[in-house]
């Protein structure tokens, strides 16, 4: 991988900044302008659990088939933080630029023969023009976008009418931004031969145009604007909170009603994750679509009332975007080591339907989704993002809603129904399928029953009957089997090889990439992108239909595999782990790298 | 307290309340509680109040946590839903549900351990949103279904006790719910059914959080040691296969007072409380002045009883949040989806 | 098994009582009755979590080959609650024998003719012998105490001494109930024909007069005292509260300072299970051996302090007493469901090592192991220990204390050690085996550092950098790997046969006896039960020695299989789960059936 | 703030304690909190008290929560031993600690969303069990570390702001101390290092727990809509990689002000609090009294700063408990073990 040159529309631009300074403005408008010009771009944030003066990045891939994942390269570094330039330095890919403020010297002793190295007085220009602190501070970066601008050969005009469009409301600012867009693009011009041998040129493709940039925290927000979600209850926790505040921002614009400005939705910022994931099971008891979102620890401390949900058949959506770490861990890094944990979540014998979107999109639709599963099946169901895919800024195809769309809202009985019933039992399950009709509060004084997490029978009353008990417990096992046909079915790729992928999550992009690759030097594989549990049929027809397995996963301990092993038959000695679990999101040359070393052991073996 | 069902018989002499219904229609399943325990009273006199309220029974959702306590929704309303949460969760399962349905009326009830224990934190934050429901604590300064650790209530019997435990202060719900933002606070007597069923109906009439802290006595696990009465018999037996080995049926206790007037009520294992109702003039919507007051006959060695505080101003959760007056459950869908054009515009800045 | 005839000192006496009527010392003075003749016994106690009113069994096996399992037949019942009569009636094993209380008629429309039904006019009796109406409901239970001990032919000398030992401070008591057995004794002589074929007899083996009678809970409590456990943090829960109570009594036995009357102990009543987590890493950070008690509840609410235990290195010790079922479950019932959720507890990367007793005896031993464990790897280890084992009533060896025991610490720095070092890191494992030293609060200026559940490096410094936090969770697996050779190996039986039993617990004593009765019928096996987590290299050797494995544990979703499955090479072709997981503890009976069918499914196929 | 490496160089002209240190001996790491923050002045204040003393360095054990005040156990004491435990959770790993050493002086340092919200419960029962340590809420009305979310305190800036969040009453964590138990209360402003300083040395010698309410302004999430000063400019970019994009330096807010005066204080966002300090005739001993000053100077809009109460008879969780003077983690395991004479005994009664 590294040793590619960046060409037109593919490289990969990285910010150093210090937190709190106004970078992030400056960045997105960057990016923004490759996405204009029609260039599939991706936008990565590497942030520091602070608040302001700790170390950030800001990492563009530009990628004109469309890779999103972490390219693992740095073809241009804008170094803004002194704390970091050495290692910012050492991480540019051979070849690459590597641009500076050149206001204050820079250290010399820090050397690099095979990159190229810019200076820009960003300190100074900025100081010239701009007479308030805080503008000087601010238009610093805004001033380095105009150099790379001149650098790639953006075409200013997109950049013009980014601005134009975000200052609309507030023309006071939008001068003082043009102003510093031309300072450094003159700068550039003047002082470095641009453009570079790579450029940013306008492309057409399929989805410009309709595509649009989004983060997979505000997807799944907007997915449960459109599942009907009504009641969210929520505890801050990074990096799931912008889930809520995407559900909520839409509520806003979509959910006040015409008449009565009031709200058709109640969103309850909880005491804590406990008190979260509780409400969330008293209004999904009380027929409302109710969800929470939160990350690992939440998850830690929601596993009780899991279990509860999952015994007395409660339905509820928890989204769990999932960060680095065991316990507090780097709460603003990735990983994805949350799925035994989540599937289990809770003692005894408890097990729960999860969902692995892979990206924003995925976010959008398995949101939706995830509601209607959790009434048709009446339990917890868990959708597993994480913070790649959650806070990072993906291009994506349009999400569109089926006007059709009709909630699934399980087996609900109705006022009628009771009337025309002699007797209602809870957890009588006459289709077969492991669920029972439920009855909500409210509707009929017969649909009265007592839900409880301690021992009941079939009918709903208290139990310690051996028996009784095993009963249900069983019957819960039959759901669990119906769940099987009803979640999302994998995503395959290819056939006939005898190298399989298997991934999960955000692993695609990079998985997906690692493939072409390895393709082009003659590997050729197939691929499995697994997107629930429990799985269904297909994804043992896919193990077994390949003699080498390489189950790649952002965790230590080879969760995914791990979930295989236990519900499936999966060999062992066919199945080679790919574990990338340093918090980063995952390169596809991590998994290339991989292969080769595990086909070079098999070789020397 | 014994297997036989329970007689479905009607009664047609009984008296009926504005729906028609006679309280049997109120009543629930037999209670599995020691005789005599004042819990089981508590259960008499909510199923009372809900039915002079003339509210249909399906009109109530009753939560609870775990605890002897918390067993007993099973044993009132039994039209009712019912929700049988986790220790110390059922606030945050009542906010839930009142979110999802606030055209219901919620009564929840716990202990004092579910309460002041595990739950301190979910209690004290359903007071601050101001949930509109009625949340009992059934208070017997004791963790009754465990068998009888103390809690961090207000010991009941502390004067005639001693012991490293009584030394602890203990957490008064009454104050607490005073500080901690409860718009209506009172406390009673679980044999004071003349006071509990008025408290109990005004309760589920407020329209915010009603904290009732109802004095309920143990009659098993009251029985400390250097108690004249204690139970000491059977532990005295070398065998324990379970600590309440035996346990003597007992009387519930009942207490008759008037307003202005204090009580002395000899408990179970032959300790006193004194309970002192408030009178006609005392003023319960002077939140300072109910703390003050509370501190006061605090200070004498007596238990205040009666409506504390009540403030019908205060806004609940919904008010506060703006929410739709249609239950958020009964929204058609067709209200929900903001349609695919909607959909269309929102990506417009996405571009 | 059920068609076995009891013979003499083999047999199994179940009492059907009322809670809160106060039978429990009158059952315990039946048990230890047999006991001092010197028969094994076990008595199991099947009570409602309710305090007054409601069906509670006690059941007391009799094996002179010391089978301590539940039979599963019931020879004698004593029928003592009207509410419980037509099950008990139907759960006399054929040829039985049923004691009911003659004082009212009994319901004839329930009849049997394949047992024996005597009539006692318990209550009669009582009103007639004894003034108080305490008296009168108590000494019933008494009463049939001397029915019974008539029947067995029981030496009436013994329960006079026990009843002597008993009243010893209470002679006023000592009357009314030597009166009971009397009574009960006399009617049985002149009613019945007396003794049975199968009588109670003085009998002379190894351990008789040292074995003692012993629940579990007691056993582990003891063991922390001998350990020099000082800080105990705990909520109370169902089965779990006996433990804290046997600590807590054998402190105030021991541990009170002779000069001072002070405590040499600390115990706090936690407000709830993730405070007493709370408590006891603060408490082990600080050089305290500390542990909490617990059952599945308690264990998911301490997940995210479990995990934090595990990243910041912190020992602790959690008994967790399992109970039945996901969520509040039947909380007296037993059930081995934890399995899993305690292995894996908490989100991120996490893994626990566990250790698995199977009796009161291995209680005792294991929960002293446990806190030298906990502080020679520096992490929570979790006891699991059961219903059954815990709160039930075993046959014990002795238990001794060897007095050259010294704990092992683990590496803690001094403070002249300390003052040597020029720097001190915690996380630097100079050792090799993945544990780095690590100091006490207070011991030296130098030995200061700061303990987190977010990321660090290996000088315990915050870190968000992807190595650095990579270290530190890989160097987590080397201690991991260390682990394995330093927890108990299983214990196997036999060898050499092609079919393994592998089981845990407090299966042991059912299947032991199973596999007996199987090796008597013709079909021999070699037996392995685990007993910890992560298992040691002998628990793979067995696996692979054998054609056919049985995995015999009492929980629906085979955990402990699927712990194996996880972290083992285990073929799952021939390995064939036993899964018991009603709440009542497995007989041997269920085992060999288990066993019988899949044998005869073989042959089938 | 900056990411050079603090200057370990000593100042020959520093004065020194008792004990021979100078302040730098209690100082800690470099703070990474946003320039101006209260809660970086806090950590001077706690490096001044300890320092004067003269109390070793390692003689302190510091422990917290989660969040921007959880921090800062890392930017003071750097000799002594840290604790940062889960979120909320602080008081119960101080608790255990203490249990297992009661010699060490315990530092606890909280947010109020650490302590008001999710650790609620911990935070109360660690004063009812009056556990004997110094216990600081530094209280910013918001969660400062997950971007500005109102918390459960008292809202700081409460008369220049609206909004639905404004509406639930907030928890006042003095109030609440002194319903639950502590027996040590006091609240003070980050800024006034003059009443601050003793507070906190009041506080370490304190036997008990010791709760100081200190409001700490946060000067990046306290520019709510409709502030004059809001900082608006970065939210009106399109763009939001993380909401708190750009936080421009700002002064730590200073107040002096005399016993018995009041104070009004403007706060980054132009609204403004007045603080009020106790003065020398108020009677920090009469728990009643101090509840009803609180309340009435709340209800003229003044927030009261000073020591509010004290009780130095009520005794620490290890005097309720009769605990060895020799902390449990130093007595020699020769005293903890019964030996195996003692073993055989305890058996002799189970057969
Ligand atoms: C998480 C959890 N911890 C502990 C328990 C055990 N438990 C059941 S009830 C109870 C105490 C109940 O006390 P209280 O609320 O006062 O009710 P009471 O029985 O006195 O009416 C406890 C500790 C539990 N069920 N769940
Ligand atoms: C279990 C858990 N839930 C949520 C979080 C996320 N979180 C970190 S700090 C914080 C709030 C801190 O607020 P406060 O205690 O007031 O501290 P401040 O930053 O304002 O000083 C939250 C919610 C977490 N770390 N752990
Ligand atoms: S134990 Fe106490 S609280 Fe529980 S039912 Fe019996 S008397 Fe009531
Ligand atoms: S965000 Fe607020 S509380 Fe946090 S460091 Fe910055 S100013 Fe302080
Ligand atoms: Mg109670
Ligand atoms: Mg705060």
């Amino acid at each position: 991988m590294s040793t590619n040159k960046p060409s037109d529309n593919n490289f990969t631009i990285k910010i150093a900044n210090v937190n709190g300074t106004g970078s992030a403005s400056a960045n997105g408008l960057l990016m923004k302008s490759l996405f204009r010009l029609g260039i599939p771009v991706v936008g990565k944030n590497y942030f520091p659990s602070n608040i302001q003066g700790l170390p950030t990045w800001y990492e563009i891939r530009a990628s004109e088939k469309g890779y999103l994942s972490r390219s693992g390269r740095v073809d241009i570094m804008i170094a803004m933080n002194a704390e970091t330039y050495q290692k910012d330095l050492q991480s540019v890919t051979p070849g690459g630029i590597l641009i500076y403020d050149a206001t204050w010297p820079r250290n010399k002793q820090l050397q690099r023969d095979d990159i190229t190295v810019i200076g820009v007085p960003l300190s100074k220009m900025c100081n010239e023009n701009f007479p308030s602190a805080r503008a000087r501070i601010l238009m610093k970066n805004v001033v380095y976008v105009g150099v790379v601008a001149a650098l790639l050969d953006i075409d200013l005009d997109v950049i013009r009418s980014l601005l134009n469009e975000t200052f609309a409301k507030k023309v006071s600012l939008l001068d003082g931004n043009q102003l510093a867009i031309d300072l450094g693009y003159s700068y550039a011009k003047e002082h470095f031969s641009c453009p570079l041998p790579y450029t940013a040129k306008v492309i057409d493709r399929p989805g410009k145009g309709t595509d649009i940039m989004i983060d997979g925290n505000t997807a799944a927000g907007l997915g449960a604007v459109y599942a009907g979600a009504t009641v969210c209850a929520w505890y801050p926790i990074t990096p799931s909170t912008s889930l809520i505040e995407g559900y909520k921002k839409y509520c806003e614009v979509t959910r006040k009603d015409p008449d009565t400005g009031k709200n058709n939705y109640c969103i309850v910022q909880a005491e804590d994750e406990l008190a979260a994931m509780g409400m969330v099971l008293g209004a999904g008891w009380n027929g409302a679509r109710a969800f929470t979102s939160t990350s690992g620890p939440g998850v830690s401390l929601m596993s009780e009332f899991l279990g509860y949900g999952y015994f007395a058949e409660i339905p509820a959506v928890l989204f769990n975007v999932q960060r680095c770490g065991p316990s507090t861990g780097m709460p603003t890094r990735t990983q994805q080591s949350d799925i035994l944990s989540s599937a289990y979540a809770s003692h005894g014998d408890t097990r729960h339907v999860c969902l692995f979107p892979s990206d924003p999109e995925e976010s959008f639709y398995m949101s939706a989704n995830a509601f209607d599963l959790a009434e048709h099946l009446q339990t917890p169901i868990l959708v597993l993002s994480d913070l790649d895919i959650g806070m990072n800024d993906w291009l994506s195809p349009e999400l569109t809603w089926d006007e059709s769309y009709q909630p699934d809202r399980g087996q609900v009985l109705t006022k009628e129904q009771l009337e025309e019933m002699s007797v209602f039992h809870r957890y009588v399950d006459r289709s077969g399928d492991g669920v029972a009709p439920r009855t909500l509060p409210g509707t009929h004084p017969r649909g009265a029953y007592f839900t409880r997490g301690s021992g009941h029978n079939m009918y709903g009353a208290y139990t310690e009957d051996a028996n009784e008990y095993q009963q249900v417990v069983d019957r819960l096992m039959v759901k669990w089997n119906t769940a099987k046909g009803l979640v999302p079915k994998p995503i395959t790729m290819g056939s006939g090889n005898a190298i399989g992928f298997v991934s999960i999550g955000s692993c695609d992009h990079a998985v997906r990439e690692a493939r072409d690759e390895l393709a082009e030097a003659g590997i050729s594989s197939d691929y499995m992108r697994v997107r629930a549990f429990p799985f269904s049929q297909d994804v043992q027809d896919f193990l077994d239909a390949h003699d080498k397995i390489y189950v790649v996963e952002q965790n230590r301990d080879s969760q995914l595999k791990s979930l295989m092993r236990l519900e499936l038959d999966l060999d062992d000695r066919k199945t080679e782990s790919i574990l990338h679990y340093n918090g980063l999101p995952m390169t596809p040359g991590f998994v290339i790298d991989a292969v080769n070393a595990d086909l070079a052991r098999g070789e020397a073996a | 307290m014994s297997f036989m069902k329970k007689p479905t018989v009607r009664h047609p002499g009984l008296p009926r309340n504005d729906l028609g219904l006679t309280v049997r229609d109120y009543e629930g399943g037999m209670s599995t509680l020691c005789a005599g325990c004042g819990h089981d009273a508590i259960t008499g006199a909510i199923v009372q109040a809900a039915h002079e309220l003339s509210i249909p029974p399906h009109g109530f959702a009753k939560l609870s946590g775990i605890g002897c306590s918390s067993k007993t929704p099973a044993y009132f309303l039994g039209a009712s839903h019912g929700f049988n949460s986790c220790h110390g969760r059922m606030p945050s399962v009542a906010t839930g549900a009142n979110a999802a349905n606030r055209d219901l009326h919620y009564i929840g009830v716990s202990g004092d351990g579910d309460s002041l224990s595990i739950g301190f934190g979910q209690f004290a934050h359903a007071m601050r949103r101001n949930v509109n429901m009625l949340y009992l604590v059934e208070n017997n300064g004791v963790y009754g279904l465990t068998k009888g650790q103390f809690s961090a209530s207000a010991d009941i019997g502390s004067t005639a006790k001693k012991g490293e435990e009584n030394l602890q202060p203990p957490i008064d719900p009454c104050q607490a719910a005073l500080t901690l933002g409860a718009s209506f606070v009172a406390r009673s007597f679980s044999g004071d059914k003349e006071q509990l069923v008025p408290l109990l109906k005004a309760g589920l009439q407020h329209r915010g959080f009603g904290m009732i802290d109802i004095i309920s006595p143990c009659v098993t696990f009251n029985d400390h040691e250097g108690s004249t009465k204690s139970y000491s018999y059977s532990r005295q037996h070398f065998h324990k296969a379970i600590s309440a080995d035996f346990v003597p049926p007992s009387e519930t206790i009942k207490a008759q007072y008037s307003e202005g007037a204090s009580m002395p009520i000899e408990l179970h294992d032959g300790s006193k409380i004194i309970l002192r109702k408030v009178d006609g003039a005392y003023d319960p919507t002077d939140k300072a002045a109910a703390a003050i007051y509370l501190r006061e006959r605090q200070s004498a060695g007596e238990i205040t009883t009666g409506l504390l505080y009540i403030n019908e101003a205060q806004q609940e959760m919904h008010d506060l949040a703006g929410s739709s007056d249609t239950p958020m459950n009964q929204i058609p869908y067709e209200r929900l989806n903001p349609g695919s054009d909607m959909l269309k515009k929102i990506q417009s800045r996405m571009r």
